[in-house]
C-alpha cells in the first residue's frame, strides 16, 4: 500500500516536471509554469486573498450538497419504493437534470436572487441527479429471499427500507455519492461563474478577464484539493461500510 | 447614531446591475462605503453581479434591478424586442475596442483583414459586434474573413499564431502587453465608428416612478466619476479591496486610467460627464440593422433622454 | 378445532402455465407438529410459502383460526431452506432482528437471544458476521432468529438439512421440548424420512403437487432416543420410503 | 400503467398553465409564455433553422459519449481489478473531474482546435466519470462465493470479468451509464457555450445576447427531448437485460 | 501411489487467531472415494477448499500427483455446499459454463450436458432460470456442471444434503457409476453417516480441526441396495456415530 502512494508520487512529480518543461516553450498566458502557479498559490494564501472565496464556495457546496444530497436519496428511496411515482416523476427529473443549467442561470437569479441562494441550488440540482439514480437502483436490487424474511417479520415498508434495502444497497449509494460531491463542485463553480461577485469560480472569471493564467491555474488547483477532499471523505464512509460487513479491506 | 436611522428612511434604495462582475473599471461604483457619492445623496446603493450586457438588461427587467450598465448593442437588441427604454447616462462616450494583430502580419488597417482568421471572444460578445461594425464600414462583410471563437483568452491564438487577429478592447490589450504580447499593429474601431461603450440604461417605468432618484443617482454617479479623473491612484488603491479582479495595484492603476480616458470625450468638455450624443447612437443603431443584427428602425430619439444631466445651481 | 386450514389450494408461479400444487387440502390443530415429505421439486416450499402468506393462493382458501391468510401473520414464523441472514449485522443482531423491527431492544431481549443461541450451540460465535461461519451454523443462527419471535405458528424449509446428525438430533430434541413448552404449532418440511416420524404427530408425502399420503405417528411424547430403534418406527419409515418411491398408493 | 402516463401528462399540463399564467406578468425577454416558445420551436423546425445545430450537437454528444463511455468503462473495468492502478490513478481522475471544464476551455481550444474536437473531449471528460465510478463499484461488488466458483473452473482474469462480474453488476453499470448520458449532453452544451458557431449550446448563447429568451426555451426544449430520448435507451437496455434474468419485469 | 497428499496442514481465517485447522494429514490414492464426517463448524468445508487450492494453508503441504498446490487446477472440480449458480443463464447455459471458459461451445457438449441433466433429472428443465428452481434442483444442477468438467478429482460438499432420500439414494448410485467409470478419485464431505459408509473407500472424521478417526469401508463394488442393510454396514454407521458424538476415541 506504502508502494502505491509512492509510485502516486513519482507519477505526479514527473508529470510536473513536464509540464515545467513544456511551459518553458509556451507564453506564460497560455501555459504558465508549475513553479509560477505554486508561487501564486502559496502567495494568494497567506495574503488571504482566497480566504473570503475559498470560504463562500464552500459554504455554497456543503449547503447545496446538503439539499441536493437529501432531496436525491429521499426521492430516490421514494421513487424505487413506489413504481408509481417512478413513473410519473422521472420523465420531470431527467428533463431538470438533461437541461444545461448555465443557460438557465438567469431564471435561478431571477427566482433566487443574487445571493448565495441561488447557487446553492444550482449545486443541489446537480448533485441531485447521480445520487437519485444510484439509489433507486440499489434500493430496488435487494435479495428476493431477504425481502421474503422481512416480510414474514411483519416489518412494515419503512423498516424493510431501513433494515434491508438501504443497507444491502449502500455501496450503490454511495458510488452515486461519490459523483455527486465531485459535481457538487462544478454545480456551485459554474453557479459563480454567471453572476458571482465572490466565490472561487468568480474568481476564475475574473483571472482570465484579468489574463493572469496563473491565477487561474491556481484557483483551479484549490478547487480539485477541495473536490479531493470531499471524494476521500466519501470513500472513508465506504471504507467504515465494508468493515462493518467483513472485517478485511 | 439615532439619526442615522431616521435618516435611512429618507434613502432611496437603487439597485445598478453591472454587464460583469465588480471589477476595477467600475470601482466608482463599488467604494461607497469608503467615499460615499451616493450616501451623500441619499441614495442606498447595490451593485449586482452579470455576465454580459444582455444580463444588466434582463435584470432591470425583472425588477432584480433598477439601472443597468450595458452596452449599446444589448441596448438595441432589447429595443428590437419592443421593450420600453431609456438611455440616462453615457458612461464611456469612446469606442474601446479594437482589432490586435502582430507587426509581421502586416495588417494595418480594416481593407488588410480580407482573407484573414479574426478571433473573438464569442459568437455574441463585443468583440464580434465590434468587428462586425468595423468591416461594414469599409465594405466587407463577414465572409470576406473567416471569424472564429477563441474563448475569453483570445490572445493566446494570436501569440500561438492560430490566429491572424483578434478583436479586444483596449484592456484586453494592455493586459496582454503585460503579458509578453509582442509589437502589434492595432486598429481602433473608435476611428471609424465612435459608437459609446457603455450607457446606463432604464425602463420607462422605472424612468416614470423614480425621476428624483435617478437624478440623484447621475448626479452622484458623476461625481464617483470626476473624482475616478482625478485621483486614479487613489481609485487604484481602494480597487484592490473592493474589486475582484484588483490583485496588483499597478494594473489597477493603467485600468483606471484607459476607462478615465473612455469616460471623456469632446461633447462632455461641453456638456459635462455623461452627455449622450443621440445621432451617435442612432448611426450604431441603423448599422447594426444593416449588418441583420436587428430587424426594426430604431428611434434613439425616443430612447435618449438628457434631462437627468442638467447641471443643477 | 383446527389451527391451520387449508383447502382445495391450487398455485402456479407463471398464471395458466403448469401447476405446482393441485388441490391440497390439509389441516393442523393447535400445538401439533406436521410434516411434509416429498421428492425434490414436487412442491414442499411452495405450499409452505402458501400456508405462511408469502404466496397467494389462485383458488381455494388457507385460515388461520378461522380468519383467511392473505399477507404473512405476527404469530407466524419461518426458516427459510437457505439461511437467509443479514451479511451486516453480527449473528447476535440477525437473532435479535425480529424484535428490533418491534420495538427497542432490552436486556430480557439481549438474554433471550443469547439463550437460544446458547441452545443452538453458537453462543461463542456471537460477535461474528454469518460470512464468517460455516453453513451449518448459518440455518442454526436462522433458527434461533425464528425462535425468537415466539411464535405461535412455526415453517420450517428443511432447518437441518446443512447438519450433522449428531448436532441435528440434539436440536431436534431442543426444538420438540420449545415446542411443547409454548405450545408452539409446527409445519416442517424435510426430506429426512426418520426425521419427519421422530418429530411429528402427522406425517404428509407430497408427489407432483398433490398430497398422496398421510399417516399419524402414534409414539408417545416426549420422544425418546431409544424410540428410534422401535420396530414401529422403522416400520413408519419403510412405508413412508415405499410412497416417496411411488411403490404404494 | 396506463393510468400512470394520464396522470403523468395532467401534471404536465397543470404545470404548463401554472407557467402560462405566471408568464403575463413579466416581460417576455424575462419569462415567455409556453404557448409562444412552442411557436418558435415549430417555426424554426420547420423552417430548418434548428436542423444544423441538432445534428451539430448531436454529433458532438454521440462521439463523446463514445470515446467518454468506452474509457470509463474500461477504465472503471481496470480499476476494480487491479488494486494498484485504482490507487495511483484516482487522485487524477478526481482532478480531472473536479476541474470546471468551463474554465479551461480556452486551453482545450489551443490543444484541440476549434473544431468538433475540442468539445468532444469535454463531452467524454464529462460522462467519463459516473460510469467510471459505478463500473468500479459493481465489479468489485460480485458474490465472493461464485468467485471461488470460477477460480475453481480455471478462468482467467479477462474470462471471470466477462462472465461474472460485468454480468453480475450490470444493473450498477447502467446506472452508470444513465447518469452519463444526461451529463453528456450537458457536456457539449458546456462545450459549445465557450466557443463554438454551431450546435444547440452556441445558440443557446447567442440567444442569451440577443435576448431571444423564447428561443433560447425552444433551444432548451430541444436539448431535454434529446436527453430524454437518451435516457430511455439506456432504461431500454436495463429493461432487456432484467428480462433475461427473471421473466417478470 | 498417492494422488492427492496433505501434510501437516494448518489454517486459520484470521492470521495468528484460533486454527480451524490443526495439523491433518491424509492420503487419497487415484480413483478413490473419500468421506469426511465431522459436526457442523469443525472445518470440513475449510479442508476441503484448501485441498483444491482455493484457500492456501500457512504450513504443511499439499500436493496433487507429486505437485505442490497453489491454485485450483483444472482437472479438479468442486461442488459448493450452496448451488452457486449464475442467475442471469439458464440451467443449460449454467451447466455449459465450464466448456464455455475452455473453447466454442459444440453440437457433442450439448448432448453431453443434456445427458448429465438427464442423469439428475432436470433435462425438461433446460431452459428454466436457477431463481425458478427449487432447492433442490438447484443443486443438483450445480452437480451435473461438476461433472462437466469431466474432473479427474472431484470435491463434493454436502452436494445432496437439500435432497429427499430417494433423489438422494439415485443420485448416490449414479455418482458411484460415474466415477467408477472414469476413475474419478472423489474427496467428499457430508452429515450423513450411511451415506459416507455407502459411498467410499475410506472415511475421516473430524472434530475441532483435527482428524480424530478414520476407517476403511469393506465393503464390495459395485454397491448394491441391499448393502445398507447388512449388520456389517450397520455396525459401521453405530461406530461412526459414537466417535462423532466423542463417546469412542
Ligand atoms: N470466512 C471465514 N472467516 C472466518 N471464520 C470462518 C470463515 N469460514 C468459516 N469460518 C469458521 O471456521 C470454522 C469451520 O468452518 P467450516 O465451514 O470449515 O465448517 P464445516 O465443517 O464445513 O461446517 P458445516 O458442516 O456447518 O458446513 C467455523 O467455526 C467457522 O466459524
Ligand atoms: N419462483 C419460481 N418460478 C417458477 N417456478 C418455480 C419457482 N420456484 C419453484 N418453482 C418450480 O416449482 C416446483 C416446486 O418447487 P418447490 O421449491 O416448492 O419444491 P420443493 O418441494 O421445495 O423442492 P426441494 O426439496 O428441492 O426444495 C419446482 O419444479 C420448481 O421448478
Ligand atoms: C468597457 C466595456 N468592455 C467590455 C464590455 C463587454 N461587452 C461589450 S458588448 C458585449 C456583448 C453583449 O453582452 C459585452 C459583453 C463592456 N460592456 N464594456
Ligand atoms: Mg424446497
Ligand atoms: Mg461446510
Amino acid at each position: 500500500m506504502k508502494k502505491t502512494s509512492v509510485y502516486s508520487f513519482l507519477l505526479f512529480i514527473f508529470l510536473l516536471v513536464i509540464w515545467e518543461v513544456t511551459s518553458k516553450s509556451y507564453s506564460e498566458l497560455v501555459l504558465p509554469a508549475p513553479s509560477v502557479i505554486v508561487l501564486t498559490l502559496v502567495d494568494g494564501l497567506l495574503s488571504g486573498y482566497f480566504t473570503q472565496h475559498i470560504q463562500r464556495t464552500a459554504a455554497e457546496v456543503i449547503l447545496g450538497l446538503f439539499f441536493g444530497g437529501v432531496a436525491g436519496f429521499t426521492v430516490g428511496v421514494l421513487m424505487g419504493e413506489v413504481a408509481f411515482l417512478r413513473k410519473l416523476l422521472f420523465p420531470y427529473i431527467i428533463a431538470s437534470q438533461a437541461v444545461p443549467k448555465l443557460a438557465l442561470a438567469p431564471l435561478f437569479i431571477l427566482w433566487f436572487g443574487f445571493g448565495m441562494t441561488s447557487k446553492v441550488v444550482i449545486t443541489a440540482l446537480v448533485c441531485f441527479f447521480p445520487l437519485l439514480e444510484n439509489t433507486v437502483t440499489a434500493i430496488q436490487l435487494s435479495d428476493i429471499q431477504k425481502q421474503e424474511l422481512f416480510k414474514m417479520l411483519g416489518a412494515t415498508r419503512l423498516q424493510t427500507l431501513i433494515h434491508l434495502k438501504i443497507p444491502s444497497g449502500m455501496l450503490g449509494i454511495l458510488a452515486g455519492l461519490r459523483v455527486s460531491v465531485v459535481l457538487a463542485i462544478v454545480g456551485a463553480v459554474v453557479g459563480e461563474f454567471i453572476g458571482g461577485s465572490e466565490g472561487l469560480g468568480a474568481l476564475i472569471i475574473a483571472t482570465q478577464a484579468m489574463m493572469d493564467t496563473a491565477l487561474m491555474f491556481a484557483t483551479l488547483i484549490l478547487l480539485t484539493i477541495f473536490g479531493m477532499i470531499l471524494y476521500l471523505t466519501v470513500s472513508w464512509l465506504e471504507k467504515m461500510w465494508m468493515k462493518r460487513l467483513k472485517k478485511e479491506i | 447614531k439615532e439619526e442615522g436611522s431616521n435618516e435611512k428612511e429618507s434613502f432611496a434604495q437603487l439597485t445598478v446591475a453591472l454587464w460583469s462582475q465588480p471589477i476595477t473599471e467600475s470601482v466608482n461604483l463599488l467604494v461607497d462605503d469608503e467615499k460615499g457619492f451616493f450616501k451623500e445623496k441619499g441614495i442606498d446603493l447595490k451593485v449586482i453581479p452579470g455576465a454580459g450586457g444582455g444580463d444588466a438588461i434582463k435584470n432591470i427587467l425583472s425588477g432584480q434591478a433598477d439601472i443597468a450598465f450595458t452596452d449599446p448593442g444589448s441596448l438595441y437588441f432589447a429595443l428590437d424586442k419592443g421593450e420600453k427604454l431609456k438611455v440616462i447616462y453615457n458612461i464611456y462616450p469612446q469606442n474601446v475596442f479594437n482589432i490586435v494583430a502582430l507587426k509581421e502580419s502586416g495588417i494595418e488597417k480594416p481593407e488588410d483583414l480580407k482573407g484573414k482568421t479574426i478571433g473573438v471572444y464569442s459568437l455574441t460578445s463585443g468583440t464580434r459586434q465590434n468587428l462586425l461594425i468595423l468591416l461594414h464600414q469599409v465594405g466587407l462583410t463577414e465572409d470576406d474573413v473567416k471569424i472564429v471563437e477563441t474563448g475569453i483568452s483570445n490572445f493566446a491564438p494570436l501569440i500561438q499564431g492560430q490566429v491572424d487577429a483578434t478583436a479586444a478592447t483596449d484592456t484586453g490589450l494592455y493586459l496582454a502587453k503585460q503579458k509578453g504580447l509582442g509589437d502589434v499593429n492595432i486598429i481602433e474601431v473608435r476611428d471609424y465608428l465612435n459608437i459609446p461603450s457603455d450607457v446606463f440604461v432604464v425602463t420607462e417605468k422605472t424612468y416614470e416612478e423614480k425621476k428624483e432618484e435617478l437624478k440623484r443617482f447621475v448626479a452622484a454617479y458623476r461625481e464617483s466619476a470626476q473624482w475616478m479623473l482625478e485621483n486614479p491612484e487613489e481609485a487604484a488603491k481602494l480597487a484592490k479591496e473592493f474589486a475582484i479582479d484588483g490583485k496588483d495595484e499597478n494594473i489597477n492603476l493603467e485600468i483606471i486610467k484607459l476607462r478615465n480616458a473612455s469616460s471623456v470625450s469632446e461633447d462632455t468638455e461641453i456638456k459635462g460627464l455623461g452627455a449622450i450624443d443621440a445621432d451617435v447612437l442612432q448611426k450604431g443603431a441603423d448599422t447594426y440593422q444593416q449588418l441583420g443584427l436587428v430587424n426594426n428602425q430604431l428611434d434613439m430619439s425616443q430612447v435618449v433622454t438628457e434631462e437627468f444631466l442638467e447641471v443643477e445651481q | 378445532m383446527s389451527f391451520l386450514v387449508m383447502e382445495d389450494v391450487t398455485y402456479s408461479y407463471e398464471q395458466g402455465k403448469n401447476q405446482i400444487l393441485r388441490g391440497i387440502s390439509w389441516e393442523i390443530n393447535k400445538g401439533e407438529f406436521h410434516c411434509l415429505l416429498g421428492k425434490s421439486g414436487c412442491g414442499k416450499t411452495t405450499l409452505l410459502k402458501l400456508a405462511a402468506g408469502l404466496l397467494s393462493s389462485e383458488n381455494g382458501s388457507i385460515r388461520l383460526q378461522g380468519k383467511e391468510v392473505i399477507k404473512p401473520l405476527p404469530n407466524c414464523s419461518f426458516v427459510f431452506q437457505t439461511p437467509t441472514l443479514l451479511e451486516w449485522k453480527t449473528v447476535i443482531e440477525n437473532v435479535l432482528l425480529p424484535i428490533k423491527l418491534k420495538r427497542k431492544i432490552r436486556s430480557e431481549d439481549m438474554e433471550q437471544a443469547m439463550e437460544y443461541l446458547e441452545l443452538v450451540g453458537l453462543a461463542s460465535y456471537r460477535d461474528c458476521y454469518p460470512l464468517q461461519l460455516s453453513g451449518g451454523q448459518q440455518s442454526r443462527v436462522a433458527l434461533a432468529r425464528a425462535l425468537m419471535q415466539k411464535p405461535s405458528l412455526l415453517f420450517l424449509d428443511e432447518p437441518f438439512a446443512a447438519l450433522d446428525a449428531i448436532t441435528r438430533e440434539e436440536l431436534q430434541d431442543d426444538l420438540l421440548r420449545m415446542c411443547y413448552m409454548h405450545n408452539i404449532t409446527v409445519l416442517f418440511i424435510t426430506h429426512d424420512i426418520a426425521e419427519a416420524v421422530y418429530l411429528s404427530d402427522r406425517v404428509a408425502v407430497m408427489a407432483h403437487g398433490e398430497i398422496v399420503y398421510q399417516t399419524p405417528i402414534m409414539l408417545e411424547r416426549p420422544r425418546r432416543m431409544e424410540m428410534r430403534y422401535e420396530p414401529y418406527f422403522n416400520e413408519l419409515c419403510f412405508t413412508l420410503r415405499q410412497v416417496m418411491n411411488g411403490e404404494r398408493l
